[in-house]
């Protein structure tokens, strides 16, 4: 039954994505199924965790494979903490983005296959979740890929057409990086299967396999994934790109699809090469492994994004800019915990480095959705987000402007909210490292993490003083703001603070979730390639 | 040429057909055999232009000017992609059904038939079928849409 | 004996609690939701007065995976600032209630105002380092919102942001020195903590486990940003003047007993743990380099609230110089005056905000005699700005008397520089009561013709005022009451050893005594040649901009400001070559140095050993390549892409995989088809390029080439080797399992269909994707 | 006879080639474009339906060798077509012939 | 008088052995056949307006000995066209003379002129380049003009052979019109002007 | 390891990056199908490549019969998925470059805003 | 049992030697594809490749024995074909698909 359950999440996408088709021609009850598809993928995916991962009874991982062929010769879809976690982020932002859509877009142009596109988006995610395969895992990038290309270019405008260009140009160099990798390893491991390039991969020798080409080709997936997750330097696509996708598909793709370039770099890097023998050795880096090569390159990426995307985001001139490049400087926060797990030895900080890094993630994917899809209440309210035509909201539309508060808030690490919880476990992973290691690079990382924080602070406030206070400008004074819309602010909000105050569970699945990733020989086992040797 | 179309389109459908049910076991298979039937489809279009499947072929008039969206043969290639889609993705739940892994596939051989002696029934084809239908009508679709710029 | 919970919790959560039903309480009684506030204000000063005496830390699990939970811990220190915010809380809301009678906003107004305050007895209660980073930052996000009251004025937003940035940022340094401190905890209680009140039992291990750790010097340097930032502590005092834009009774709350003693409070509290000598030269410097600081521009100001904002940090600086020194007498003078300046400081603001409110102005210049109209007024002025300004017999005077004893032993101890201590600290104190003078002047004299007429403030408006006065005048008779009461268990909170405290005028001449005398007479001497000294003050801050207040944060921000454009237009200049370039040199170098790392970049190399025929293929290949990149016209371009194809599919039939070279015709083709479609609605454009450019993007293809051709070299398996067991496998089950003998097509419908499934739904994406874009292209968000 | 077969295969091969390479050598060594074309539109065909054939021979006279038939009908059906188009649009697109040779007659029909 | 879809897919039903390859037992053959029709009905079913007219079996019949006759004529002039072009492109030197002549044609089906045309373009020195409706006439370009009535020879015999096989109108018995080499009532060539197709970049004469 | 193979390779992808640095739109689109091409050569190398015979062809003379050594048919078979994958990322650039181009004016990627 | 290797061997030889010329002959025709100098040269080089394409298939199914290869090679003809008329067309009317309005 658990086993079963693995799978679920994705037959509920594949059905929802069929049904919408075939709806096509009615669309008040395509509408209404966007928001059930939406709703059943939560549920699938609360089934999942809590009969997987959560239930105390529960067996904490378990693998499906798809057609019914042993690992590795089919597919394997493996839910353990790690995807549990990543796949909960996923269902709570795609129900509440798929809600705010039918709300918020026109009607007509929620005709346009949008509800579809939006629902492959989240087959996509899903299905980079879950799989256990590398080349699989390509696969359902694509998917995804795809679904936010033509979101990008979604509305008619030189602009959006412009950023759609560069974000399809960039990740189809990214897609062909991430075939050399992927192939390469098929060249090198015999094998696709992540669990099963993981054994090869800790036992080289028994294999015959040569590992010592995986660190180079593991970096060129770290390309791919680093352009995912908008990492420095691979961000460029994120402003544009945000900038001009529907808002709510914004809030998927800052809240969501960021997440898949992290969560790949944790399961590849840590799941998959994690016992891996091979690698550089660099000072202040514990270990010779392709880990103790990601460590340095993750923590400049990390701290470049945190110092590009926040100066970035202090003077711009619409809401949504600055929260693109927010965005920028938030995975830089998630980045630079999963270096400083990469450069420990294994043990505690690289655990809590790793805790840190998604519950960073979690907070970042709450409160990101929540002020993108402010933003786009506060545009359908007074048609515009330009800072220059805002003023006095905070009076106009309380409850709206007290979301947008929160969530600012969050993003700054004000306890009690999430963002806090995340905001500290990486400063202490930071200081920890500090603590801990020799050298200057736990200075260094957390005099960058202070200067990103203070940077929250400055475009945040700049935000909240420019629009929500001030004197009223017309656009405000005639704005209508939709309640609907802003309860599904609302549930958010109240998702952060209800996170932060019950942090306590959510700490616990976070654990969990970076034991998953560290537990290498529990998830070969749970897999449980066979045939390499016998076959 | 358009003679020559004439004579083609049907032959490359056939030989379309061909490679789909023989995919299993020669080269072929639901995509190439989807785009191979494109190919010969688009073989009209470049012979007679946009609207002749709808006029010529499907004997359905075109009322000039129309928006590509309205033309009857594009809203079939839609239906026909949906189908290839549901089909595929039938295919695969079906398997649930027998209490098997999504997308499990089998094949029994039928034994003692006529003329054949034994034929092999694959659930693949099924599969194969889905993808077929989903090919010949994205690629239709992206076809007429963009060739009536 | 031990607290109980249940009130401490109640006095912490009572204003919260409030604050929520503020919009309702707002709704029934309007105006008057002061005295609510007021009466909230009043029970927890009751609640947090019931603890008196006791000490003990109680707690709920908050955390409990992280050991964080929300623990209290009652002892002198605390209590005294819980009664201390409680009670100037009490009056600020009484004040409030006719002072900001005509304004719209008051449901925001009280409700943040309760949060303050809650805040502030939340930090004075906290004993888990966490709750202790909760309210401390509670306490600036409300004074955010209260600096910010008028948020329609520039001047507040500026401020108020301002404000947000210098507390919150330096809160997040705190947040760093308290991981730091539960590092320590790891070993020093035996697990990982961030519990304060086990720190400070365990003060000795928890410090040798700090300086085990190299962390002792950061934690303390962390510590005093987050609490100078809090306590505007030069460099970081800036934003105090600013945030008088705030509502007089905020500014008053504000100065006096909450926000900016949050640090010093701290400070006070971390004294028993970080103490030593790094932390003397640290925080007596600070301390007294921003009393003299701010008595110097108290000195210069113009306005009554300026002077009293530049006066809070100098008041401040004096407070933690007081903690900063390592005698008990610094732990006294800290503890003392944060007491005094509690009481006589509120006083002033309201006094301020009375003399705003009935006279008009807040200009120091050309107001005088002001005792004639508000009489009541005017003689709480006098007792609190005496005792400011640290005149015998008044309160400030005992505790500033404490502080030159604790400069003056230090210096006497540490001797050399040190001496420099009692000298500034002189300095500062003779600065206090020159502009305590100018303060207080505008009371006394004849009233000028300029100021038209002067209103009788309400009887609501001056009571608070004059509850301080006599409060003030009550410490200022009988010290040691004061000190009974409240002070000294909080100065034995705050020092090592439990002191014996005896504060008195002085009977005999010691050398603190002979300081005072020295600060007073100088004081008075200097007054009549007041306007030279504020004009030579005036010229060495116009001189040196660094000490005008907000010239750090006016550079530094708007440096920052214009970095932001500037990345914008840099980094994200729009154009696709630059991020192309980024993308692959960066992924170059990683994967070179990856390679570099583990294999040296020496692939083994076996030779040219594929067929001719292949490598005539092949070699048409890349001359096709090399044709699309030189293609004269489009057409061209696209003819020669296509030979590309053609030739790949070649290949792939040389390779022995049928399926595929089928696959890349039939889509090679159709891309044909499809770009020549969209060829033919585009265009000629052929771009001149520059050979510089073109070289430089040459010299990048070649390097991503050679990444390319390492990538083959290094992973493509050797010649003649095995297959692998995977493809062994597919190839003998694909018949007996798969049910069919090309053993791609069952790898693809039946063994890996989860792949030809995502693949299925790219295409179906492209499909829809590219109706989209034909659809969509005249539609914007609305229509 | 295997051997007659395979000697007949061979030579099939052998004339297929030949005529590819002439077509090939014609397509670099005549003057103009329409020129080209009969060196491509014959030999090619010839040449590749040779070899076609040579699958008949190799493969036939059923299997493999019946679908070699329906290759040489193919080309003997699209080759010309293709040329016809190619030269069509040379001439439409004003490619100019040979010395004094001209067009005979107006251009613009259907 | 049966309808031509239904002979289509039978042809298709044959079509579909040969692409099969079935191996040439009677089983295979009948059972290949089946899906063959079962396959070529339906999509000559769906293609049926291309092949809307009747036919006429034994016309078609009788047509059989003509097309192989034709058949002999062509694969002859192949053979000889194809020596010719290799001796005309391995030779030194230059051995053409390219002219273009116009042949009016008597075939008027499009199976007819289609078949003429590509017979032209497969054999010797002839290449169509066009074919004019309103004349129904073939543009032929020859790689040696310098004959043009042993050029035009096959053309005719084809010709005739044709207008039986297809049926058309037209008799053998018709005298053929006159071909001509750019004759004097005709408009000088004149360049197409087709400014939307982008040409070659460089001067390298290309129009 | 084939040299030559990889020459191709990486020619392939030097010539596909240099074209992806192009002004001209177009150049850009057949920059994406230049690498795409390359990194499917890429892919089949991976299995190695070795001279065609009848037993190398992964496609079985028959049910039942002894199965040989053929080439990897793992590799092609993802080849083929990242052919058709390609193929719908290409058709999108096209039909997103005909937008591009409308909208924008302009051929230069390098004027766009 | 010998002559039928020897056969194979024999036209496996023969293929060899084809599909090595034929293979040179695509580079040959490459250089008219890339010289041009007219588009029709181009698209006349392309369409001559094609077929050599074809040719190459039919060798290749020679060469292993493989019968199935020459169905990919009837896909080919088709393909070849395809390419050709539209880029003809392409050249000679600007517009491949043609619309009434
Ligand atoms: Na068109
Ligand atoms: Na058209």
């Amino acid at each position: 039954m658990t086993d079963q359950l693995v799978a679920a999440p994705m037959l509920v996408v594949l059905t929802t994505i069929v049904a919408l088709l075939g709806l096509r021609r009615w669309p008040r009850v395509q509408r209404s199924a966007s928001v059930g598809g939406g709703l059943a993928y939560a549920l699938a995916v609360g089934a999942v965790a809590w009969s997987v991962v959560l239930a105390p009874d529960a067996p904490g991982a378990a693998a499906y494979q798809v057609g019914g062929w042993v690992a590795p010769f089919g597919v394997t879809l493996v839910v353990d903490a790690l995807s549990a976690f990543m796949l909960a982020i996923a269902a709570a932002v795609g129900l509440s983005a798929a809600v705010f859509s039918v709300l918020y877009v026109d009607r007509a142009n929620q005709r346009v296959f949008y509800h579809v596109l939006f629902h492959c988006l989240l087959l996509g995610v899903t299905g980079a979740f879950l799989t256990g395969d590398l080349f699989n895992l390509f696969v359902w990038f694509e998917v995804m890929l795809l679904a936010s290309y033509v979101f990008v270019a979604f509305y008619g405008g030189p602009e959006h057409t412009a950023a759609g260009f560069r974000y399809l140009v960039l990740n189809v160099v990214g897609s062909a990086l991430l075939l050399l990798s992927v192939g390469g390893l098929y060249a090198v491991t015999g094998t696709l299967n992540m669990a099963d390039v993981s054994r090869r991969m800790a036992a080289p020798g028994a294999y015959g396999v040569d590992p010592a080409p995986a660190v180079g080709l593991a970096a060129l997936a770290l390309v791919t994934f680093g352009l995912k997750a908008g990492l420095v330097p691979f961000q460029f696509w994120v402003p544009g790109a945000y900038r001009s996708a529907p808002l709510p598909v914004t809030a998927m793709l800052a809240g969501v699809t960021k997440k898949v370039g992290m969560y790949a770099i944790v399961r590849v890097y840590f799941t998959v090469f994690g016992g891996a023998t091979v690698g550089p050795s660099i000072a202040g880096v514990a270990g010779s492994s392709p880990l103790s090569f990601l460590a340095p390159v993750l923590l400049a990426m990390g701290i470049a994004s945190i110092l590009v995307g926040g100066v970035g985001a202090v003077v711009r001139d619409t809401i949504e800019e600055t929260l693109a490049y927010s965005s920028v400087a938030q995975i830089g926060f998630v980045a630079v915990p999963v270096g400083l797990a990469a450069a420990a030895p294994p043990g505690s900080l690289r655990r809590l480095g790793l805790a840190a890094a998604l519950v960073y993630a979690l907070h970042h994917a709450l409160a990101k959705p929540l002020l993108f899809l402010a933003t786009a209440a506060i545009r359908s309210a007074t048609g515009t987000n330009r800072l220059a035509d805002l003023g006095g909201l905070g009076g106009r539309a309380p409850v709206l402007s007290a979301c947008f508060f929160l969530a600012s808030l969050s993003l700054v690490g004000i306890p009690p909210l999430t963002g806090f919880f995340g905001k500290f476990l990486v400063f202490d992973a930071a200081a920890r490292r500090f603590a801990t290691a020799p050298g200057p690079l736990g200075a260094i990382v957390l005099i960058a993490l202070l200067a990103g924080a203070v940077l929250t602070i400055l475009y945040t406030t700049r935000i909240w003083t420019a629009s929500f206070w001030g004197e009223r400008t017309p656009a405000v004074e005639d704005a209508g703001v939709d309640p609907r819309q802003t309860a599904v602010l609302a549930a958010l909000a109240l998702a952060i603070v209800g996170v932060g105050i019950w942090f306590d569970p959510v700490f616990e699945f976070a654990g969990a979730a970076a034991d998953a990733a560290l537990d290498r020989e529990g998830y070969v086992d749970l897999v449980a390639p066979t045939g390499g040797e016998d076959a | 040429m358009k003679t020559t179309a004439r004579i083609m389109v049907p032959i490359i459908l056939v030989l379309a057909i061909s490679l789909l049910l023989q995919g299993h076991n020669l080269p072929g298979g639901g995509f190439i055999a989807g785009v191979l039937t494109t190919v010969a489809f688009a073989l009209v279009y470049v012979a007679y232009g946009l609207d002749y499947l709808d006029a010529g072929v499907l004997g359905r008039d075109v009322e000039p000017g129309r928006g590509i969206f309205e033309h009857r043969s594009v809203t079939a290639f839609r239906r026909t992609f949906i189908l290839g889609l549901a089909i595929a993705v039938a295919s695969g739940l079906g398997a649930l059904a027998f209490d098997e892994p999504f997308l499990s596939q089998t094949f029994v051989i039928v034994e003692s038939i006529p003329i054949y002696h034994e034929i092999e029934v694959a659930s693949a084809l099924a599969f194969d079928l889905g993808v077929y239908c989903v090919v010949v009508g994205v690629l239709l679709t992206i076809l007429s849409v963009v060739g009536a710029e | 004996m031990a607290p109980e919970l249940a009130l401490v919790a109640t006095a912490v959560a009572l204003p919260f609690v409030a604050s929520g039903a503020t919009p309702l309480v707002y709704r029934l009684v309007g105006a008057r939701t002061g005295y609510f506030g007021a009466a909230v204000a009043i029970a927890c000063f009751a609640l947090a007065g019931s603890q008196l005496g006791r000490r003990g830390a109680v707690g709920v699990p908050w955390v409990p995976s992280m050991d964080v939970s929300l623990r209290f811990y009652v002892d002198g220190w605390a209590v005294l600032f819980a009664l201390l915010a409680s009670a100037i809380g009490a009056l600020v809301f009484v004040y409030s209630a006719s002072y900001m009678a005509d304004e719209h906003t008051l449901a925001r107004y009280y409700a943040t105002l309760l949060a303050f305050m809650g805040s502030i007895l939340g930090v004075a209660f906290a004993a888990d380092l966490l709750a202790v980073f909760l309210f401390w930052e509670l306490t600036s996000l409300c004074s955010f919102v209260l600096i910010g009251h008028h948020t329609d004025e520039a001047d507040s937003r500026y401020a108020a942001r301002m404000a947000m940035i210098v507390t919150v940022g330096g809160g997040l340094f705190l947040l760093v020195g308290i991981a730091f401190l539960s590092i320590a905890a790891t070993e020093a209680l035996g697990a990982r903590s961030f519990d304060l009140a086990a720190m400070l039992a365990n003060a000795d291990a928890m410090e040798s486990s700090l300086r085990e750790l190299g962390l002792f010097v950061p934690t303390l340097a962390v510590v005093a940003v987050a609490a100078g930032a809090k306590s505007a502590q030069v460099p970081l005092h800036f934003w105090l003047p600013n945030a008088m834009a705030a509502p007089t009774p905020v500014s008053a709350f504000l100065h006096s007993a909450t926000m900016v003693k949050v640090g010093v409070y701290f400070v006070g509290r971390l004294r028993p743990l970080l103490g030593g000598d790094e932390w003397m030269v640290l925080f007596a410097t600070v301390g007294l380099a921003t009393m003299t600081a701010g008595a110097a521009l108290a000195v210069v100001a113009t306005d009554i609230k300026e002077l009293l904002a530049y006066s809070t940090a100098s008041h401040l600086g004096l407070m933690v110089a007081g903690f900063g020194f390592q005698s008990v007498y610094g732990a006294e003078a800290g503890a003392f005056h944060l007491f005094n300046h509690a009481l006589f400081k509120a006083a002033l603001f309201l006094v301020a905000g009375i003399v705003a409110h009935e006279v008009g102005t807040r200009r120091l210049a050309g107001l005088s005699g002001l005792w004639r109209d508000l009489p009541v007024t005017a003689a709480v002025a006098g007792v609190t700005g005496l005792s400011m300004a640290g005149i015998p017999p008044f309160s400030g005077f005992y505790s500033k008397e404490l502080l030159f004893e604790a400069a003056y032993e230090a210096a006497h101890a540490a001797g050399g520089l040190a001496w420099l201590y009692p000298a500034v600290a002189v300095f500062a104190s003779v600065l206090t009561v020159l502009y305590s003078l100018r303060l207080l002047a505008i009371f006394v004299g004849e009233r000028p013709g300029a100021v038209a007429s002067v209103h009788r403030p309400s009887a609501a408006l001056v009571a608070p005022p004059a509850v301080l006065g006599v409060a003030t005048a009550v410490v200022s008779v009988a010290p040691q009451l004061a000190v009974d009461a409240v002070v000294e268990a909080a100065i034995g909170a705050t020092a090592a050893e439990s002191p014996d405290v005896h504060v008195g005028l002085p009977t005999h001449l010691t050398p603190p005594v002979a300081m005072s005398a020295v600060t007073i007479v100088a004081g008075a001497a200097a007054y009549p040649v007041l306007g030279r000294l504020q004009r030579a003050i005036g010229a060495v801050v116009g001189a040196t901009p660094i000490a005008r207040p907000n010239w750090w944060y006016d550079r530094l921000l708007s440096g920052t400001e214009a970095a932001g454009p500037r990345v914008a237009r840099t980094v994200h200049n729009g154009l696709l070559r630059t991020y192309v370039v980024w993308v692959l040199a960066a992924a170059s170098a990683l994967a070179l140095a990856g390679y570099a790392a583990t294999t040296g970049l020496v692939p083994a190399v076996e030779g040219v050993r594929v067929t001719p025929g292949i490598t005539l293929v092949l070699l048409v290949a890349v001359v096709a390549a090399v044709a699309v990149v030189s293609a004269p016209s489009h057409v061209v371009g696209v003819l020669a892409l296509s030979i590309l194809g053609f030739m790949v599919a070649i290949f792939y039939i040389l390779a022995s995989a049928p399926d595929l070279a089928l696959t890349q015709l039939v889509v090679e083709t159709l891309v044909l088809l499809i770009f020549l479609l969209v060829l033919e609605q585009l265009p000629a454009f052929y771009a001149d390029t520059d050979r510089l450019v073109a070289a430089r993007d040459a010299v990048l293809s070649v390097v991503v080439g050679a990444t390319a051709f390492l990538t083959v070299m290094l992973a493509s398996p050797d010649i003649g080797a095995e297959p692998t067991a995977i493809a062994r496998f597919y190839a003998t089950e694909a018949v007996p399992a798969g049910g069919g003998t090309n053993v791609v097509n069952v790898i693809l419908v039946d063994f890996r269909g989860f792949d030809t499934l995502g693949e299925l739904f790219v295409v179906s994406i492209a499909a829809m994707s590219v109706v989209v874009l034909i659809a969509m292209r005249n539609r914007g968000e609305t229509r | 006879m295997v051997a007659v077969r395979a000697a007949i295969a061979v030579g099939l091969v052998a004339v297929g080639c030949f005529f590819l390479a002439v077509g090939t050598l014609g397509l670099l060594r005549l003057p103009n474009v329409y020129n080209r074309m009969h060196a491509t539109s014959k030999p090619t065909t010839l040449g590749t339906a040779s070899i076609f054939l040579a699958g008949f021979v190799r493969f036939g006279p059923g299997g493999a060798g019946l679908t070699s038939l329906v290759g040489i009908a193919f080309l003997f059906l699209t080759v010309p077509t293709g040329a016809h188009m190619i030269s069509r649009s040379a001439q439409r697109t004003g490619v100019p012939f040979l010395g004094n040779v001209t067009w005979p007659g107006k251009s613009d029909d259907e | 008088m049966i309808r031509r879809w239904l002979v289509a897919g039978v042809a298709f039903g044959v079509l579909w052995l040969f692409v099969r390859g079935v191996e040439l037992t009677v089983d295979a053959v009948a059972g290949e056949f089946l899906i063959g029709i079962a396959v070529g009905l339906p999509v000559a079913y769906l293609f049926r307006r291309l092949y809307s007219e009747g036919i006429d079996l034994g016309a078609a019949v009788q047509s059989i000995p003509y097309a192989v006759l034709y058949a002999i004529v062509f694969v002859r002039e192949i053979v000889v066209a194809n020596f010719d072009v290799a001796y005309r492109v391995l030779a030194p030197g230059d051995q053409i003379e390219p002219q273009v002549i116009f042949v009016p044609l008597r075939v008027e089906t499009d199976l007819g002129v289609t078949t003429i045309a590509n017979s032209i373009t497969i054999t010797p020195g002839t290449l169509t380049l066009d074919h004019d409706q309103e004349e129904n006439a073939l543009y032929v370009h020859v790689i040696d003009g310098r004959d043009v009535g042993a050029i035009v020879d096959p053309i005719r015999t084809w010709e005739d052979y044709a207008l039986v096989i297809f049926d058309e109108e037209r008799s053998p018995a018709d005298p053929a019109p006159a071909v001509s080499v750019h004759p004097e009532d005709r408009n000088p060539p004149r360049p197409a002007d087709h400014p939307e197709v982008p040409d070659e970049g460089g001067g390298d004469g290309g129009r | 390891m084939s040299v030559a193979l990889a020459f191709v390779v990486g020619g392939l992808f030097g010539l596909g990056t240099f074209l992806l640095l192009r002004r001209d739109l177009v150049r850009v689109v057949w920059g994406v199908a230049v690498v795409s091409q390359a990194a499917n050569v890429y892919l089949i190398s991976m299995g190695g490549v070795a001279p065609g015979t009848h037993d190398s062809v992964p496609v079985l003379a028959g049910h039942g019969e002894p199965v040989p050594e053929t080439t990897d048919p793992l590799v092609q078979a993802l080849v083929l998925t990242a052919i058709v994958i390609s193929f719908g990322t290409t058709a999108f650039a096209l039909a997103l470059t005909y937008r591009a181009y409308e909208e924008n004016e302009t051929m230069d990627v390098q004027e766009w805003q | 049992m010998a002559t039928v290797a020897a056969e194979a061997g024999l036209l496996n030889a023969a293929a060899d030697v084809g599909l090595v010329v034929v293979s040179g002959l695509c580079v040959l025709c490459s250089y008219r594809a890339i010289r041009g100098p007219t588009v029709p040269d181009r698209v006349v080089a392309l369409d001559t490749i094609a077929t050599n394409v074809v040719a190459i298939a039919v060798l290749f199914a020679l060469k292993t024995g493989r019968g199935l290869f020459v169905t990919v090679s009837l896909v080919l003809a088709i393909i070849g074909f395809l390419s050709t008329v539209i880029v003809a067309k392409f050249v000679t009317e600007g517009d491949i698909i043609e619309r009434r309005e």
